[in-house]
């Protein structure tokens, strides 16, 4: 069974699937990573983004098309979310992680019934002409449905690292996390760039909610299951560090992979985390973060 | 009538996590009790359900089942969905020697060996064993010699993978693969080309829905051998509207297993009158509107509960179990005979398959020939289309 | 101090007085079988505090430390019959030596990457006993539990007491914990890791005790699981819920002091509870939701910050 | 000048590329006032860090009354007797002044009454009207002062005060020092790292200086004072 | 007359009052000390003006160029977009990012944005200590070099008025000396109006043309250079509290 054809198969696969676990992974880089807010709702965000998808595809929309059709609403969502967060922590000063964190696990409830109610609890996914067949090069064989959202990933990555690190509304965002004062200081609102980033983050699920109901039928709950991976992912990369992201989302990707061609399946859900505690425990600043 | 305290049924649902997919029996429930009342009650009194969300959560399992008997004070309990769900119940009502109907559990009764449970779903006796024997007769028939597994790690698809592999052994198969995958796999094209490397002349899956699709879609993707002939068995999923709305004419040729389908074998008034006011409802609920799998079971709940009460003319657990045991009750889903530990005398599994799908309208699948019933050979309605590669083209 | 430790002596008393007594007091099981998930949440929330409260060391895998309390117990009993109290202990110690391995592998990171590790824990672990067809897999496992004590009037009682047991003694450990020279160590830890190293204070092994009692006191709320739902399955004993209550419950009641997990966990898991059984829909759900945002919304502090200052802090 | 109690050898400490300390060879007395001063940058803060452990020196070693203790572990060498204050204060938040200052006690296995010996020192720095406050609500002064508090509370052999007096006023200035003068002529060896040079000037019986992480020039304050270099590099002049 | 003035100024932190009753004034291309020892008040006075504390009572209005804006309910970026800017206690850079990205990020706002490359320029002139490391993590530099980073950015929103708290604590003399150039450099060639805090008064009055002593939370006295040469006693007793 060693025969090249199934290693081959088996990384190109992990690539894919990688590719797709950083979108999922991407807007926590920025909510989690830059603005340190541990956003574990994010997962059901990318789940309504997805259910969002899927309501424009009913109307015989193509899912990239209203993903991208979705960014500005899923933007404002963020936006909407973020004024919520502020509002409530604004009083404390601000929020340390362990409210942050119960208050978007609140959230995600909400999220998790309002989409079971206005959905069903069923599972939901998306037709269109490429899902199903299947890019064959060589021995090669790539399914569509794989392929397009990978390939999603590295197009909005790239368009939000260069964001973040060539604008100054970027560098902003960078900032804004450690010293919010200093961003008063330059004359900028510090809360009006965090909405802005926050908007960002939310806008990316629709994205990531796109390439998930590409690669299989969702229900309202299966953000659940992405929760550790998404955040094995951002603190592998070293907390903020988009580019990483992706290449440690590639990472695991592929480990899965091999370990599904070559072991077993059943034993693959630990990869990450098998991953994610060795990177740990040997570089503990992530792969690619700086020293901090 | 009205003096008299109602009779009530308590069971759990999943409302809402993982398994809330199934909570469309709930209706099924309602529309037997809105049935049995408007027939004038259980001995003169009342029904009425107690239903509490058990969130998917074994955990909140026994609270419930203790609320609905020491609180409510039920008079029969419905298990449940399913098996992981309902063992943590399965003592309790042994110990406190309660009558419950169990809901989808496979195999829920064979370790607690209760005489007072009764299985409303067509699992027939051994069921851990047996259930799917139907895929596997058809491949006999077929002459297949080499089989391959896969199997979600998931309690209900591991049971029918474990059974499957034992009555594989049984008819002299060899099984050239078998391997599970966790839930919530959402590749299988490794998995597909490791399959084809061990040649296999039929495919054995069981599968949740998530991964049913995927699967299907793997395959198309990745492409099988012309030489594989049965292809299916034990997919959780392709019941469900969603799923053949979905995944429509790439289901064509699956053999799958079934409770129930359209076909004339099975239609009766009774049951057509039941998914009449099933869908509506089903439609406004925003869940399945087909549900053909699930909720006739629950409606079939009722109706043994409440053969055993009239039957027995009383609520007292002993005297309707031993009614139970005792007769053979007429339901939408046919008339049903029980064993000593609950089990339906008779397995009543379908095997069927999907054909002649065309684009992904729901209601193609109301009309027969769609999910034409291979086994049991009592239910027959077609022959097996065959092989897989040449039946799904068609 | 010493007035404070009798009163706390004569409510120890007290609670495990009522839950040798109760049994025999209330006859409906009901309340039992609810009253053992809102002490095993005050046992989890509570062990949860002792690193994530004292030492701010954020914890995400609580339910890695019950779900290896649960099958431990529950291996423990099914192949070798023994008795539940020594499962519990065996739980605890294994609880605690995971601890220490954990803490060894991370914590020499800081605060968010530990956290983030310890939802690895969970996710390996729970792989594990998926692939150990010993333990049932994921089909789970059928645990007919050991007929009662003559002491107790049912297994649902039984299970209640010993929960009882276990809930009581963890407080008494975290409230150790917290007014001894180690609650005093963690404290500094979590204020400045430099300032406490500089003052003498053996930072990393302090942190090692606090995960090694941590995961014992976690581990040892599940050991009495499997005889409560007599079975296993590794979707419920590493679930995801466990894991965020054990969060939730110390936030709402407050993490400074053993107090505030204690009314965090009596609050919100009976909330859980009532609204199992009365609002018996997705609306349910939704409620809780609305909850932890409402208290985080208006009383961020926890309860016990809502009520006056610190109590049982040295003072000259 | 007696047998050193802390010795430095070859000490050196880069960061990646950039090296900010060394290396440095310093003898410090028993009982000795010793004044560091240089420029900002110059790695004095650096080079107490690696004197008490935060920092594990790239290269040398660091005896401690004779005893070569560069693998020790901080808090070990906090117990040996070699206590420290923070350029920027760091209490213990979330404990009262009087808990701060009951950490060093637990862990540096202090003789006697924990609560008399903790009362004293607070007596002694003047914050005695705080003891039960949250340390919280200290002002800047106050703060520094439990910074001293919290280093002298374990009975050091050597106590390093980095910039204990940045910010605060003449007088205050005057206070701190006595604090020092006074635990100085218990025996106690003092490090004064300060940028206010009459303080250093004031206290120091020997005053080095250093300029990007070496040590340029050694002698008594006046010597330093008058020293060319030192004028050049630090005072500018 | 263009000018900031305040008055009857109080806040403070909750049920803690620091200011009360504080009036005091500004005028263009002055240079004035606030002096005051430690924790009587004077970065809250300062930090009242740039709106990141609020005001409980009293006014802070800016006149300028016949306009009159009442800063104390703004927030901190308007505020600092009318043109006031701050080196504040404890710097306040941004750690993660380098010198130069410090410095660019607050010439970053819409108002100074088309001109950040001359105030880039202007900032390394005045700091070629910047210019050098200006690649550097803001983080990793020492105590001085960060101040003097932080002076050098609070030029980069192009400020009429730039408000200094206490620029020399932990500078070595040498330093604290070519940051007082700076400062006054900044006043004579590009007619900044600056209030400095400080508590080493030498080298301050030196360089102010007025000042202002501050103890108890109130303006004890006000000294100004044309009255003659300031004592230094005098001084002293008054940031005492004495009158
Ligand atoms: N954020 C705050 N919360 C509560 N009290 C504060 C806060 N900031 C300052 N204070 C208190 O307000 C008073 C004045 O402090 P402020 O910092 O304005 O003084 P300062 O003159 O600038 O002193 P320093 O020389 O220390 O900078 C002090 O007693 C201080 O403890
Ligand atoms: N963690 C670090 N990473 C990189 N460089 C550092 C780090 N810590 C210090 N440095 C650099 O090492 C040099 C020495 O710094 P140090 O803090 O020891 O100076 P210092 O003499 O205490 O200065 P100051 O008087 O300003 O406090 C500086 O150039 C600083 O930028
Ligand atoms: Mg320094
Ligand atoms: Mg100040």
């Amino acid at each position: 069974m060693l025969s090249i054809d199934i290693l081959l198969n088996a990384i190109v696969t992990g690539i894919l699937l990688g590719s797709v676990y950083a979108s999922l992974a991407l807007g926590l880089g920025i909510t989690f990573g830059i603005l340190h807010i541990p956003n574990i709702a994010h997962p059901t965000l990318v789940v309504a983004g997805a259910f969002f998808v899927y309501t424009l595809t009913q109307w015989g929309l193509d899912p990239i098309v209203a993903a991208v059709i979705g960014l500005v609403p899923f933007y404002l969502l963020g936006v909407v979310l973020y004024a919520f967060y502020s509002a409530v922590f604004e009083r404390k000063g601000g929020a340390n992680v362990l409210q942050s964190l119960t208050l978007f696990f609140g959230l995600s409830l909400v999220i998790e019934i309002l989409l079971s109610l206005g959905f069903g609890s069923e599972l939901k996914s998306v037709s269109v002409s490429y899902i199903g067949s299947s890019l064959k090069i060589g021995i090669l064989t790539v399914p569509y449905r794989l392929l397009i959202p990978a390939l999603l990933a590295p197009v909005t990555i790239a368009a939000v690292w260069l964001y973040l690190s060539r604008t100054s509304s970027g560098t902003a965002i960078r900032a804004v996390a450690h010293e919010e004062r200093a961003l008063s200081i330059a004359g900028l609102n510090p809360a009006s760039v965090k909405r802005h980033a926050f908007g960002i983050a939310t806008a990316t699920a629709v994205i990531a909610g796109a390439a998930l109901i590409m690669v299989g039928p969702i229900e309202p709950f299966a953000g659940r299951f992405q929760i550790g991976r998404v955040f094995a992912i951002v603190v592998l990369a070293g907390m903020g560090s988009i580019p990483g992201s992706l290449v440690i989302a590639i990472i695991i990707g592929i480990a899965e992979a091999l370990v599904s061609s070559y072991l077993n399946p059943s034993w693959s859900p630990g990869v990450a985390f098998a991953i994610l505690l060795l990177g740990l425990a040997l570089r503990p600043q992530g792969l690619f973060g700086a020293a901090r | 009538f009205a003096q008299d305290k109602p009779i009530r049924v308590g069971a759990s649902v999943s409302l809402t996590g993982p398994l809330a997919s199934t909570k469309n029996g709930q209706i099924g429930y309602e529309l037997w009790r809105d049935d049995v009342n408007a027939a004038g009650g259980l001995l003169d009194r009342k029904v009425e359900l107690v239903i509490y969300d058990d969130q998917s959560s074994a955990a909140n399992v026994p609270a419930i089942y203790s609320k609905l008997v020491d609180v409510d004070a039920c008079d029969v309990l419905f298990s449940p969905y399913g098996a992981n769900l309902s063992a943590p119940v399965m003592p309790f009502i042994k110990q406190r020697d309660l009558f419950m109907i169990g809901m989808f559990g496979l195999a829920g009764n064979d370790v607690a060996k209760h005489d007072k449970f009764f299985h409303s779903g067509p699992w027939g006796p051994n069921s851990g064993r047996d259930w799917a024997r139907g895929f596997f007769d058809l491949a006999k028939a077929q002459g297949v010699k080499k089989i391959a597994i896969i199997n979600a790690d998931l309690e209900f698809s591991k049971n029918a993978a474990k059974g499957g592999a034992e009555v594989a052994k049984e008819y002299g198969m060899e099984v050239v693969f078998n391997q599970s995958y966790p839930p919530n796999t959402s590749d299988f094209s490794s998995m597909i080309r490791n399959i084809n490397a061990g040649d296999p002349e039929a495919i054995f899956i069981a599968s949740y829905p998530a991964d049913s699709t995927a699967i299907i879609r793997g395959v198309k993707e990745i492409g099988i051998s012309d030489k594989v002939k049965l292809f299916g068995g034990a997919m959780i999923g392709p019941q469900y509207g969603a799923l053949l709305g979905s995944l429509g004419p790439e289901l064509n040729g699956l053999v799958n297993s079934h409770t129930f389908v359209p076909e004339p074998t099975m239609q009766t008034p009774a049951i057509k009158s039941f998914f009449d006011r099933y869908t509506p409802i089903a439609v406004k609920q925003g869940v399945d509107p087909l549900g053909f799998y699930i909720p006739p079971f629950y409606y079939v709940a009722g109706q043994l509960a409440a053969a055993a009460i009239t039957g027995s003319k009383s609520v007292d657990p002993a005297k309707m179990a031993a009614f139970l045991h005792a007769n053979a009750v007429d339901t939408i889903a046919g008339k049903i005979a029980f064993n000593e530990i609950g089990d339906w005398k008779e397995r009543r599994v379908l095997m069927v398959q999907l054909r002649g799908i065309k684009g992904n309208d729901l209601e193609q699948f109301r009309n027969p020939g769609h999910q034409v019933i291979l086994d049991p050979p009592s239910l027959k309605t077609g022959d097996l289309a065959a092989p897989y590669n040449k039946a799904r083209a068609s | 101090m010493k007035k404070n430790s009798l009163l706390f002596l004569a409510g120890v008393i007290i609670v495990l007085a009522l839950g040798f007594l109760m049994p025999w007091l209330l006859r409906n099981p009901f309340y039992f079988f609810a009253g053992y998930v809102v002490l095993q949440y005050v046992t989890i929330a509570t062990g949860w505090n002792i690193l994530g409260g004292y030492a701010g060391y954020i914890n995400f895998g609580a339910a890695g430390f019950f779900g290896a309390g649960v099958y431990l117990s529950a291996f423990l009993f099914t192949t070798f019959g023994l008795p539940l109290p020594l499962c519990i202990l065996a739980a605890a110690i294994v609880g605690a030596i995971l601890g220490v391995l954990m803490g060894y592998l991370t914590l020499r990171i800081q605060g968010v990457y530990f956290a983030i590790a310890t939802l690895g824990l969970v996710v390996v672990l729970e792989t594990i006993v998926h692939n150990i067809s010993g333990l049932g897999g994921a089909s789970g496992m059928a645990v007919y539990g050991p007929r009662p004590p003559a002491w107790s009037p049912g297994p649902s009682q039984y299970n209640f007491t010993v929960m009882v047991v276990i809930a009581v003694a963890s407080v008494a450990l975290a409230r150790w914990v917290e007014i001894s020279w180690i609650g005093r160590g963690l404290r500094a830890v979590r204020a400045s890791e430099d300032a406490a190293e500089c003052s003498g204070v053996p930072t990393l092994r302090l942190k090692l005790v606090a995960c090694a009692l941590s995961g014992a006191v976690l581990a040892a709320a599940g050991a009495p699981y499997p005889f409560y739902t007599s079975f296993v399955e590794p979707v419920t004993a590493f679930s995801l819920i466990i894991g965020l209550n054990a969060i939730a419950m110390p936030l709402i009641g407050g993490t400074r002091t053993w107090v505030g997990p204690v009314i965090g966990a009596l609050l919100l898991a009976s909330v859980q509870q009532i609204a199992t059984v009365t609002i018996s829909s997705e609306l349910n759900i939704l409620f809780v939701g609305a909850v932890l945002i409402a208290f985080v919304a208006f009383a961020p502090g926890g309860i016990s910050d809502l009520f006056g200052r610190n109590k049982g802090r040295a003072r000259p | 000048m007696t047998e050193p109690v802390l010795s430095l050898k070859g000490v050196e400490k880069r960061f990646g590329s950039f090296r900010a300390l060394g290396p440095v060879d310093l003898d410090v007395g028993a009982g000795e006032r010793l004044g560091i001063i240089g420029p900002n940058g110059s790695g004095k803060t650096t080079l107490i860090n690696c004197i008490t452990g935060v920092y594990r020196p790239d290269g040398g070693s660091v005896f401690f009354e004779g005893r070569d203790i560069s693998h020790l572990q901080a808090h070990k060498r906090a117990r040996m007797g070699i206590a420290r204050s923070f350029q920027i204060p760091r209490p213990f938040t979330g404990m009262t002044v009087f808990e701060n200052l009951l950490v060093p006690l637990d862990y540096c296995h202090i003789e006697g009454s924990k609560h008399d010996r903790a009362s004293s020192v607070l007596a002694s720095v003047g914050l005695s009207a705080r003891v039960s406050d949250p340390s919280e609500k200290l002002t800047q002064l106050e703060l520094r002062k439990l910074e001293l508090a919290r280093a002298l509370v374990g009975n050091p052999k050597v106590l390093i005060a980095d910039e204990a007096m940045a910010g605060l006023s003449e007088e205050e200035i005057d206070e701190v020092l006595a604090i020092l003068f006074a635990l100085n002529r218990s025996g106690v060896a003092v490090i004064m790292i300060e940028h206010i040079m009459h303080a250093v000037m004031r206290f120091s019986e020997r005053v080095v200086c250093f300029e990007t992480g070496r040590l340029i020039a050694s002698g008594t304050s006046s010597e330093i004072a008058e020293h060319p270099l030192v004028q050049k590099v630090y005072f500018g002049e | 007359m263009n000018r900031l003035i305040i008055e009857n100024l109080s806040a403070g932190y909750g049920a803690v009052s620091v200011l009360r009753k504080v009036s005091l004034e500004l005028n263009e291309s002055e240079m004035v000390a606030l002096l005051g020892m430690n924790g009587n008040g004077k970065s809250t006075l300062l930090n009242c003006i740039l709106g990141f504390v609020r005001a409980s009572a009293g006014r802070i209005v800016l006149e300028w160029n016949g306009k009159n804006t009442d800063l104390t309910k703004l927030q901190p970026h308007e505020i600092v977009r009318l043109g006031l800017s701050i080196v504040p206690e404890g710097r306040r850079l941004v750690p993660n990012i380098s010198v130069e990205d410090n410095l660019k990020l607050a010439g970053s706002n819409p108002l100074v944005r088309d001109r950040m490359k001359q105030n880039l320029a202007y900032c390394f002139e005045t700091f070629p200590l910047l210019l050098e490391r200006r690649r550097q993590i803001a983080s990793t530099m020492s105590g001085g070099q960060q101040q003097l980073l932080a002076i050098a950015r609070s030029l980069m929103t192009a400020p009429k008025i730039i408000i200094i708290d206490e620029p020399s604590v932990g500078l070595a003399p040498i330093v604290v000396r070519d940051v007082l150039n700076a400062i006054t450099q900044l006043r004579e060639k590009s007619n900044m109006t600056i209030l400095m805090a400080e508590q080493s008064f030498f080298q301050a009055i030196d360089v102010s043309s007025r000042a202002y002593v501050l103890a108890h939370g109130s303006i004890q006295r006000e000294f100004k250079r044309s009255d003659g040469e300031i004592a230094h006693d005098e001084i002293r007793r008054a940031m005492l509290g004495a009158h």
